[in-house]
């Protein structure tokens, strides 16, 4: 199967949907000619004009609400918000109107837009760029939270997400634009709260979301040459969260970890780690393990920055711990 | 008084319309008074010109976003007593089936995309509905309503900006009522309203409020230009609220006075206003003037028993509508 | 002791500090001749002029940015965000901004500053003012976040709030404003991290943040009577958390609920439970339960508000199971 | 030339100070091409005429909020090269000690509260260090640096609107540069920069930014004003970025052209202009003015060699300083 980049992906997905559906539209910062600063888009407004790859001035708050206007009478608008940091900015547009309007009409007015938007740190860009925030959008009822973690994932989940009738936040992994996976050139979807078992194995579970599945897979490698099976999940979609999958290879296994790029206390970890202990607990050999990022601000420094997020020898190393039956935490 | 509509229908429904809202008021007031109401509610006696003379200028077709204070917007806009009172009583036959209540009641049919709780929470959306008819070749108009309080958001500066630099067919609505909650508004808001839209290139004007027949020519003159692409346009309107910030803000001395309440109910009052002008330009005589208003009485008076009577949603409807399918 | 209204103890912590350090200040809408809608500041405008107590226009990212500023330059603020809801429209200045400026700098600028809001359904005043949204700020390093749950607290916790050296997030339950409870006449600080034990018992742990204390301790009493003694607990602060006695008493009880009226999704009580089941996973008889909000936007319906909140019955019935061995989440 | 400062002195050191800011960026976009510098960065090269001409209006307990293009004001106010390449390379001896590298960069011993990676987010910072003077009677002044872009944020327009009501002594410092990243101003700006200030009743000033004594003379001005309780005020600065947005924005022509910046170069570059009037008013001679040159080049050398040498903070300090004591 041809190969190409995450970003290639997102941009084909993007194409696809609107040569499909008419009434939608790219709205963001330097999404037209710049095709973002991350070059995703390039393209994009050649083909589509500026009507629909529309370019906006530097107004977060602003250019959200737009959008959940547009998609409230009739149109679906698809926002790029350059940074995940900024979400904070477009919380009260997200969060108290666009998640919010289907369930206080009754049911009667819809907001399907997508925003996206992006993850991840050790690019060097500090504090203020390098978040990780999907446990907040998480939380909050009416939103769908969408995690690609390759090529196929982004195009996938980018297509199912646009034609949803909600408000859904996708979150691409900045450091993934560039890498490559097998894209089918037919089209396809994937459904939302369908979690994706990337391998098979008997003797540990490890759930983990966007950059870090690669993570999972390469400590499951390490552990794989000392014998220690492990499955790695990728949930693919937070809200929904398929947890029937992640219940099922929990009980086979008996142990797991779950792993994610946010900060760990109060975050996406904690959630997954709470189902599987109240809904597989009579089958679990060890407590689930959550593997957050540190719960400080991204440092600038690479000789600190570095040290925040999980890597594939530390989930190894736990794995190993897990398994071998020795209390992590003991205190 | 400046004159718009120029037929006795259409003056004879702008003061219905004034005149159901009022009274629409008067029974909400009414039911919060004898613990019928659950919840707060903010009272737009005293505003209905500003709703009217607007909403009389709009279609179905054209939208608009409402605020905290939007049972007049919603009434103007065409909406049913009986299906807000159930709204306001959280009953299921309700507009939103009592999900939303007062501070959030929207009527999907007549284009009003919805009352807002967060003050200047809808300047986005009503930006964003006329984004979507300018992308989608649609004539319709959007109007945001606000208050004066709501200039203070930055997320007004924001749209505006982009309203003016992609000429979108909007019309921002300040109802300025000199309060923001306690607060007079010169306290909160420095140098200019006006000006602050003409700094964006968007035309801006400043009338009475209390004066349904000028609201109206204005709103339809600029609905008109809204719609050959001649958008945005800011209008401010001078207008008061005759009862507190909400229907529980009884002891209001500290903030403002008796005696200006008595001089804008007594001297400025839209309603009484349009029906002598009504009366001396022969449009209508006293007796059918008080005929259409006992009419509405009894509308209303229909409408709350039938609200009160009705049920409430089912408990099965708690997590329904979380998600659209 | 005499007892006085939860809305009376932050009115005085408010008044003994603004008097103790001439630095503080309070900022927000309607909290001078009003005194907040709440009526929670009054008398403080009179005390204090208008230098101190602040009326802002209504324009929450502006002032909470405004108080960042102050804070780090030698003020100490007291943000007054009326509706807890709103926090969605200041999350930039609290977390881009005030949450990360004394990492940033290394440590060399401090952003002292409390934010007071409140959380709490139950008033039928509907989804963009009922929201209980704890767990966002939660997660976010650099914030500490108190939640009183009565009147003692709410002094002892705003006083300590006011002299700590970073930003605070205080939310205050609406619904309790008018709650009695005993506050001593002499001056007490409660220190944040400080779990409290409000009840002891040795047949399983209700854990439970700010408006649930009280439905915990309803449904202890329920449960006392068919000869289940629950221990309460209240952490006070969610950050930092006072994990050690969290862990004591759920090793001593091997059950535990934990209960916050945040939406359970990806809630506070997720982290909670996550900590305890990693941390006394071998003391555990039956998993970690979550008792959060439903994850619906709040309806207005009294017919459906109610319901969307944990009950004292309903802790009760999930405690009684939990201690009979009866699986709650079969599946 | 306009001209402000009168003494030899002043005007030698508001020279060595643009002369240092764009060293200073020769040094760090060289650190970037050679792969020395983590990240990217922005240059603050041809706007050194805004800050300099501003911050010698500034004693150090004045405070000034910066941006991610801010390299220039922290020097302007004052700061050392090498704790700012030791920043800038992620090395302890940084000012942030490494923790917050070129788009946080803040110099708290003079005043800098730190540049900031959100476009407009020092706005809020800034009038609240005013709003901190006011209250507690000093009588420092707050300058508030952002661009263009910036106006976009509503942010601005709820801070100046509290500024205005409340007289505080903040200066907002609009760099007009003409671009936000790709993008032209004229494309995301509606109306006037100018005229929105002055809509909240702020006296507000458009001047070349690429003359420093133009820009210190108003400077000067306005910062005594403010300490007279005369604040706030608004200076739109016409300026120009030399680089692209970032160090990594190489082929750029397909947003703005190689001629335009050959122009702004050749023409209007504010080092040469200031140079050229020195040497014509006698203040320097040519070989004076090459020795400044000269000496702040070895300064910036030593102070590159410095950091490269510097070590990384510990790792035990990644989790330090989340909570001050
Ligand atoms: C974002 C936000 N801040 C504060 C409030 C509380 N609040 C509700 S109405 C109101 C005053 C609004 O004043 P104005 O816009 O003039 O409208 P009016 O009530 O006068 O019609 C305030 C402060 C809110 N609902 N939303
Ligand atoms: C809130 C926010 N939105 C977008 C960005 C990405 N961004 C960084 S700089 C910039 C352009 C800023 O333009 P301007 O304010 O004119 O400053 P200049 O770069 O021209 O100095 C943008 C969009 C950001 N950092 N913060
Ligand atoms: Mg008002
Ligand atoms: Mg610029």
């Amino acid at each position: 199967m041809r190969e190409i980049t995450l970003s290639q992906a997102v941009n084909e997905a993007l194409a696809e949907e609107m040569r499909r559906d008419p009434t939608t539209f790219i709205i963001g910062e330097d999404v037209a000619e710049a095709g973002t600063p991350f070059k995703v888009l390039s393209g994009l407004v050649e083909e589509f004009g500026t009507d629909r790859v529309i370019d906006t001035p530097i107004a977060e708050p602003g250019f959200m609400g737009i959008a959940v206007g547009a998609a409230m009478t009739g149109a679906r608008p698809i926002v790029d918000l350059m940074f995940g940091d900024f979400i904070f900015l477009i919380m009260d547009q997200l969060c108290n109107q666009a998640a919010k309007t289907h369930y206080m009409s009754g049911g009667k007015l819809n907001v399907p837009l997508v925003l996206r938007t992006n993850l991840g740190a050790t690019r060097r860009s500090a504090a203020q760029h390098s978040q990780s925030l999907q446990a907040l959008v998480a939380h909050i009822p009416g939103l769908k939270v969408a995690m690609p973690s390759s090529a196929y994932e982004a195009k996938g989940l980018m297509k199912t997400a646009i034609r949803d009738n909600n408000p859904v936040v996708i979150f691409e992994d900045k450091l993934m634009y560039q890498d490559k996976a097998p894209v089918p050139e037919q089209e396809y979807l994937i459904p939302f709260g369908q979690a994706n078992i990337k391998r098979e194995g008997r003797d540990i579970t490890l759930i983990a979301t966007s950059s870090m599945v690669q993570v999972a897979e390469k400590a499951a490698e390490i552990l794989a040459n000392e014998g220690i099976e492990a499955e790695v999940i990728d949930p693919r979609t937070i809200v929904p969260l398929d947890e029937q999958t992640l219940l099922e290879s929990v009980r086979k296994t008996s142990r797991a970890i779950v792993i994610d790029e946010g900060h760990q206390s109060y975050g996406v970890t904690a959630e997954i780690a709470s189902r599987l202990n109240e809904k597989a607990f009579y089958h679990l050999d060890a407590p689930v393990l959550r593997m957050g990022a540190m719960d400080v601000p991204v440092p600038f420094s690479p000789a600190l920055e570095d040290l925040t997020v999980p890597t594939p020898e530390d989930v190894a190393a736990n794995a190993r711990k897990l398994c071998a039956g020795e209390m992590i935490h003991a205190a | 008084m400046a004159s718009a509509k120029t037929n006795t229908e259409d003056y004879l429904r702008m003061y219905r319309q004034m005149v159901r809202i009022r009274t629409f008021e008067d029974n909400a007031n009414q039911l919060y008074l004898s613990a019928k109401m659950p919840g707060l509610t903010h009272m737009y006696s005293g505003e209905e010109a500003v709703a009217v003379g607007i909403c009389e200028a709009l279609t179905d077709d054209d939208r608009i976003t409402s605020t905290h204070r939007g049972h007049g917007h919603c009434v103007a806009k065409g909406a049913d007593f009986k299906k807000m009172f159930c709204e306001l009583l959280g009953k299921a036959e309700g507009y939103c089936r009592g999900k939303g209540g007062s501070m959030h009641i929207a009527d999907q049919s007549h284009g009003n995309l919805g009352a807002n709780a967060i003050v200047g929470g809808s300047m986005g959306i009503a930006t964003g509905s006329a984004l979507r008819a300018k992308l989608q070749g649609s004539d319709d108009v959007t109007v945001c309503f606000f208050g004066d309080g709501a200039t203070a958001q930055g997320l007004m500066y924001e749209v505006m900006n982009m309203a003016a630099l992609w000429k979108l067919p909007v019309i921002y609505a300040c109802e300025n009522n000199g309060y923001s909650e306690y607060t007079r508004t010169e306290e909160i808001a420095a140098g200019s309203i006006t000006a602050r839209a003409e700094a964006f290139g968007i035309e801006a004007f400043r009338i009475d409020g209390q004066d349904v027949l000028a609201v109206n020519e204005l709103a339809q003159k600029l609905v008109a230009r809204c719609r050959k692409g001649e958008g945005p346009f800011f209008v401010e309107l001078e207008t008061y609220r005759y009862h507190g910030h909400h229907v529980g803000d009884i002891n209001r001395e500290y903030y403002r006075s008796k005696a200006e309440e008595k001089d804008w109910r007594e001297n400025r009052d839209p309603i009484v206003r349009f029906r002598t002008w009504l009366v001396d330009q022969g449009v209508a005589s006293e007796d059918e003037i008080e005929a259409i208003n006992a009419e509405i009485e009894k509308d209303a008076a229909d409408a709350v028993a039938y609200a009160e009577a009705a049920s409430y949603p089912d408990t099965s409807e708690v997590d329904m509508h979380v998600y659209a399918a």
